[in-house]
């Protein structure tokens, strides 16, 4: 047993150290954008991108034949971890759930036209699961796509995707068959994101960023742009999850909001008095520091389940989601009763303690304990198929 | 015992409603997000008329006789709808500083304008880097001939933009009780205002006072009363905001529990989910109670008795209520929930912010503790069946 | 509104007030048996339930006709809480349960030997509703009972029969017809506890207590002694619990918890430091404080809407229930934690802090949380009466 | 970075599994409630022959050469199995005090016993009323020719009447720490044991100490050591209780989940209702955390690192874990969980005693707040991905 990175592990972190030192900039890394830190929308981050790309960091667990590295998962890991701890946006949607889709199950013209694309971080993705109907049921996706000559025809509406205001190509689950169950009628397509048939709008969120709607009106896309087998979309969206989940929930935006507060606490005074003379902080900040820790090490024995066993970490994975963002949000709410009242100020307020970050977690982290998997869906997840108990919720 | 409103209570919550339901809209409550003035204009308007920011108003200066169950009936319907504008700060605060510890000129000058709406006060308290207690008015009246002058800064100081007066909190001397209470114009110079936006999208403003001269005539009370005259009429309005946060806690559970009978995922409604269903029926039971709290401390300070205790008990266990029922209703909503078109957002940031304000959990629960631990009782916690 | 109550009220509290100090007796009154004070075991305590009889309460809100006083239940509300706040035995199994139920729905026979002797605590009943299968699924429960002749043969086996062992008549239910749906098949019967054909076994609890499993071996039993209807048993077991409810759950034992707790916190010293300079005691005692007078105003609400408004309060019944006894569950974890190592050592210990009701706590609030509808099940009732969600778990 | 186990460890759990089946098993547990000596036989001499009570021993004397990770392993197995017995007590506390500072002398005449099982030597360290730091220990030692003469009372001896020598911490001047821990026969004129009930049902003695005579060699080493040798202990000795209250809650999560797949209500497994379910989903990422956090502190200890922060963290982390896990338990099992025909409930009384005992939450906590608030590090809460 080893809770250290090995001498290899600790060089590629050291190395990735000293590429953010020398690429640094504040309109890439923002770590006060919160959760939306990891979304490539402007020209500067999509620079940065391409910087990553150049080190070859996109294809590091990607075949050589593909221009991969062939290399182990752990390092992509670390790779985004880093990149969350300085609020860069982080590897992850192109080069996993649509790249090592493609590469598993893509057509030789969809693999030559993307992969050399995705490798160079020449291509943005934005991806189409959610819809008004399918939220943690995804499995209920109704965007119709009818057989049309030599392709599809897609109508029906998206809603959440963060990046189509911005991407070039939609990655998009759709209704191929209306008749089979519903986990076996949907099929995966590639669209352009300029296409005249999509609508995009703009869904404001709580913490002051975007995500979208998104309408389809008699889009068509040639059949060639179909993923894979036809009807066996939803089973190429849950294998990309189980691989992808620990690119997707990185734990240094916790790690980083526990330190700011801890370091609030240990320096800041009210009324003259030191904070951390305050024996009920104290006994907050030990309980929250420890519960971190804990976050922390189910985020290890996943991807340490990952890497070093046969099976796929699911039950692990969602012990971390579940028990990480739950604390996220903990630590939002006791770093508003901890800092005070000047916490209520919003974010980029200067004389408010931690310039707003308060305001900023409190808003933001609510939908940590949503996205990607409820913390619901993740305690039945852990029910049936850590525990073993019977599904019938 | 009897938990029966009276029928004049009653009548009074549906005007109350009515007239939020007609003019504290959800449109109204977003237009006043961050509104430099954040005085909505009819709904203020029929405040004024109906009689409501003149509830603490003695009967001779236009009150109505309400008493504090009356006014707690008024403040959970507001809450519900999550009313706007600075009624809270000058018609209930400023209005019971000025009606127990003002001179009958002051008075004079100012209620009647309170209670109509035409003037509007507003505390100014807080200060960067300080606490609730006494030791965190830091801001500085050095006595001159005839007056003040005042040098410091305040925070948090709500509708800012919009008051005529603000009643500013002012040291006086290193006494940790030597403050006083001095009314201050607005416009005065040397008086610096700067909104500052916060969670709640509410309307505050830090304030700048660079040596702002104020006359011995701005002072309400005798010197050195300020913080006795402060403490009192906070605890008055805790008890309030009490009420409003019960309110919305139930309005918010409403919302949520509306929305997991439509919402449908995995064929059936989300509220079919034992795990949802029981969420919310423990918000249910902490929502009724909150409100029986707050009805409770009402009651107390309506009948004379002593509040040290209920009144902090109830902001501090509304106030969580408030803020949990809305953590728990946005778990609900899911992603919609985040988006700013769905309402329950709103209630989410407002719910927090008004446990941060106007005493926070931890000076709440030391307000409580030291009437449990450090007075001289015979029970610690009264046996409500000794009679 | 009025939270005081009224003169009478008033004058009625100081006369059970006196009436306890009176006929004080620590074999009768003891907090120290948690919520087993109300068990009427001993022929000390027996002889104070004919005591209470004496003075009429135990017939407040019988009508006059059998010999009650038609009195406002509100007293008897009152009355109980008195008793428990000094760990008496309580009314209402005998009173209530089963002699309202008898009042009105049995015959004249089973009126006429019943009624008078309950009035006047000459018997003592075990009540038997669960069974080894039937525990929050009360209406499961399975004990057969098969006409035979004038009466009915019954075989099977209940548990949690907490006074089996010194009771005097069982009050029974038991499966009349096989074959109705589980809520139409069950009748009551009264059975005289020393039946030969019933087994009494102990089962011993965590805080030391008796209760029973009771086996039935071909128990004859006289249709006479069939209660009501038949296979309308479920329904009167309902309807008892619907009126009873606020004379099974008292606040008082919890209040007086959090009193012990309190008043240790503001007298005792920990290494010669009063506790009550810890601020993070301090801000324990406030939350706590303020929940339990939240409890309180739950029961408050409850028998508020049971005696000042028409309708049934089932739905505050559980709010009350849950909210109280989830406190009281915080409360004995609590103590243990501030109260210090001292607190791990039994009841009775007398160097102990508190003589070792901190340990009976911890042990016995477990039982808060199950008994008389578990939380689970209360939560169901909040949520399907109470606020109209889908009954679908 | 690489969780498994090796397989010399993997042994040594499947050797303490397979001991604790044969003679750990629940008869064992309940014979053992309440035992004045509460020294299971077959345990104890299985545990001394298989080399389990020398885990703490230098290979020198008996000693298997077991890093912290190896004794946690061990110690996760007791604790699954409630196992009873002083090794706690005897063979892992006291031999970690003599081994680091006891004379060579005073280690050749205890530890080969300790290793053995034939030596049972029990910490006596809490007094009534008192706390767990330094001040809390009151107990004088007054300085006589040639040693001391201890006074004062003694409480939570584990298996005072079993033991052979109990480890006093004793005050022997004014300074906070001016204390030395001494060896005490327990058959000595003056020392009164009292048993005591507990919780727990474990066997724990009331010693009163009534002006004993102790040699001064009986003081482990220099005068005004003990404080130091005593908390150096500790900190190993709370890494393996977390280890041990680890497998307690893994093992009552397990009985547990058993529990809700067999019993049904309402025609289904109670395990099917959703409410349950997520209870137990719950406490499932909670165990894995914990016995997580034991590991990453026993093997922290191993490799020599600082864990000042991680010993109190996870002692912390897995006693509350544990605590939570039985009274969830408790809440599945429903009413039979409080007969004491059912395991749950010796689960659950041992894990909150657990929790109480060997620094407590309080204590724990103010140790690792003390680690982050008050030492100068670069970061409080330090990045992994720091190299």
């Amino acid at each position: 047993m080893d809770f250290e990175f090995s001498p290899a592990e600790r060089a590629f972190l050291q190395e990735v150290d000293d590429f953010l030192q020398a690429n640094w900039d504040p309109r890439v890394m923002d770590v006060t954008r919160e959760n939306m830190a990891q979304v490539c929308d402007t020209p500067e981050r999509r620079a940065f991108m391409k910087k990553l790309a150049e080190r070859g960091w996109l294809g590091i667990t990607w075949p050589r034949e593909y221009g991969g590295q062939d290399g182990e998962g752990f390092y992509e890991y670390l790779l985004n971890e880093k990149l969350s701890s300085v609020g860069a946006p982080q590897i992850g949607k192109g080069v996993g759930i649509i790249g090592k889709t493609l590469i598993k199950v893509g057509s030789e013209k969809l693999k030559r036209e993307f992969l050399p694309k995705i490798l160079n971080a020449e291509i943005e993705f934005a991806v189409g699961y959610s819809e008004p109907s399918a939220g943690s049921d995804s499995a209920a996706m109704r965007l119709r796509a009818e057989r049309q000559g030599d392709g599809w025809v897609l109508n029906g509406q998206k809603v959440y995707t963060t990046s189509a205001h911005f991407a070039d190509w939609y990655w998009v689950g759709a209704r191929t068959d209306p008749d089979a169950p519903k986990h076996h009628g949907i099929s995966l397509f590639l669209i352009r994101m300029d296409d005249p048939g999509l609508t995009i709008q703009p869904m404001y969120t709580m913490g002051g960023e975007r995500t979208n709607a998104v309408f389809f009106d008699n889009v068509f896309v040639h059949d060639d742009y179909r993923v894979g087998e036809l009807n066996k979309g939803f089973q190429y969206i849950a294998e990309a999850l189980d691989i992808e989940r620990f690119t997707m929930f990185t734990f240094a935006p916790i790690r980083g909001r526990v330190e700011l507060l801890c370091a609030h606490v240990k320096h800041a005074t009210r009324d003259g008095e030191a904070l951390k003379n305050d024996p009920r902080l104290r006994q907050r900040i030990a309980q929250l520091a420890t519960e971190c820790e804990v976050a922390r090490l189910l985020g290890v024995r996943f991807v340490d389940t990952a890497i070093n066993s046969p099976k796929t970490p699911t039950v692990e994975a969602s012990r971390y989601k579940l028990y990480s963002t739950e604390l996220s949000r903990r630590v939002a709410d006791a770093t508003m009763d901890i800092v005070g009242p000047g916490a209520q100020l919003a974010l980029g307020t200067e004389d408010a303690p931690l310039k707003g970050r308060a305001e900023s977690c409190y808003t933001y982290t609510v939908i940590d304990t949503i996205g990607g998997g409820s913390s619901e869906v993740q305690k039945n997840i852990i029910a049936t198929r850590g525990l073993g108990l019977p599904r019938n919720f | 015992m009897d938990l029966k409103f009276s029928d004049e209570q009653n009548i009074l919550r549906d005007m109350t409603r009515s007239l939020c339901t007609d003019h504290s809209t959800i449109a109204v409550v977003r237009a006043m997000e961050n509104d430099p003035h954040g005085v909505p204009e009819g709904l203020w308007r029929q405040m004024g008329e109906t009689g409501l920011l003149a509830m603490m108003l003695p009967e001779s200066m236009g009150g109505a006789g309400f008493d504090m169950l009356d006014c707690a009936v008024i403040y959970e319907e507001l809450g519900r709808h999550l009313a706007p504008g600075p009624y809270f700060a000058s018609a209930t605060l400023s209005a019971l500083v000025l009606r127990e510890a003002a001179s009958a000129g002051q008075q004079q000058e100012l209620l009647p304008g309170i209670g109509s709406g035409a003037t509007i006060v507003t505390p100014a308290w807080l200060e960067p880097g300080n606490g609730f207690g006494p030791r965190g008015v830091q801001l500085r009246a050095r006595p001159t001939e005839g007056g003040y002058v005042l040098h410091g800064t305040k925070r948090h100081v709500f509708h800012g933009a919009a008051a005529h007066k603000l009643l500013v909190l002012a040291r006086t001397g290193d006494d940790e009780q030597a403050i006083d209470l001095l009314l201050v114009d607005r416009d005065a110079p040397g008086v610096r205002l700067e909104q500052q936006k916060s969670m709640a999208s509410d309307t505050q403003y830090r304030v700048v006072f660079d040596h702002v001269a104020v006359p011995a005539s701005a002072r309400i009370g005798a010197p050195g009363s300020g913080w006795r005259s402060w403490e009192a009429a906070m605890y008055d309005g805790i008890i309030l905001l009490a009420a409003w946060a019960a309110g919305g806690a139930e309005r918010a559970l409403e919302i949520t529990v509306q929305y997991a009978k439509d919402r449908e995922q995995f064929g059936k409604p989300i509220g079919a989910f034992q795990a949802l269903a029981h969420y919310m029926a423990d918000a249910s039971a902490a929502v009724d109670g909150a409100k029986t709290l707050a009805y409770e401390a009402a009651w107390a300070r309506s009948r004379g008795h002593d509040v040290r205790r209920l009144a902090p008990m109830a902001k501090l266990f509304c106030c969580k209520t408030f803020r949990d029922v809305t953590a728990t209703g946005q778990q609900i909503h899911g992603g919609i929930g985040f988006t700013l078109d769905y309402d329950i957002q709103l209630y989410y940031r407002r719910a927090k912010q008004l446990q941060m304000n106007w005493w926070d959990a931890h000076y709440l629960e030391e307000l409580v503790a030291t009437d449990i631990l450090d007075r001289e009782l015979p029970r610690t916690i009264p046996d409500p069946f000794t009679v």
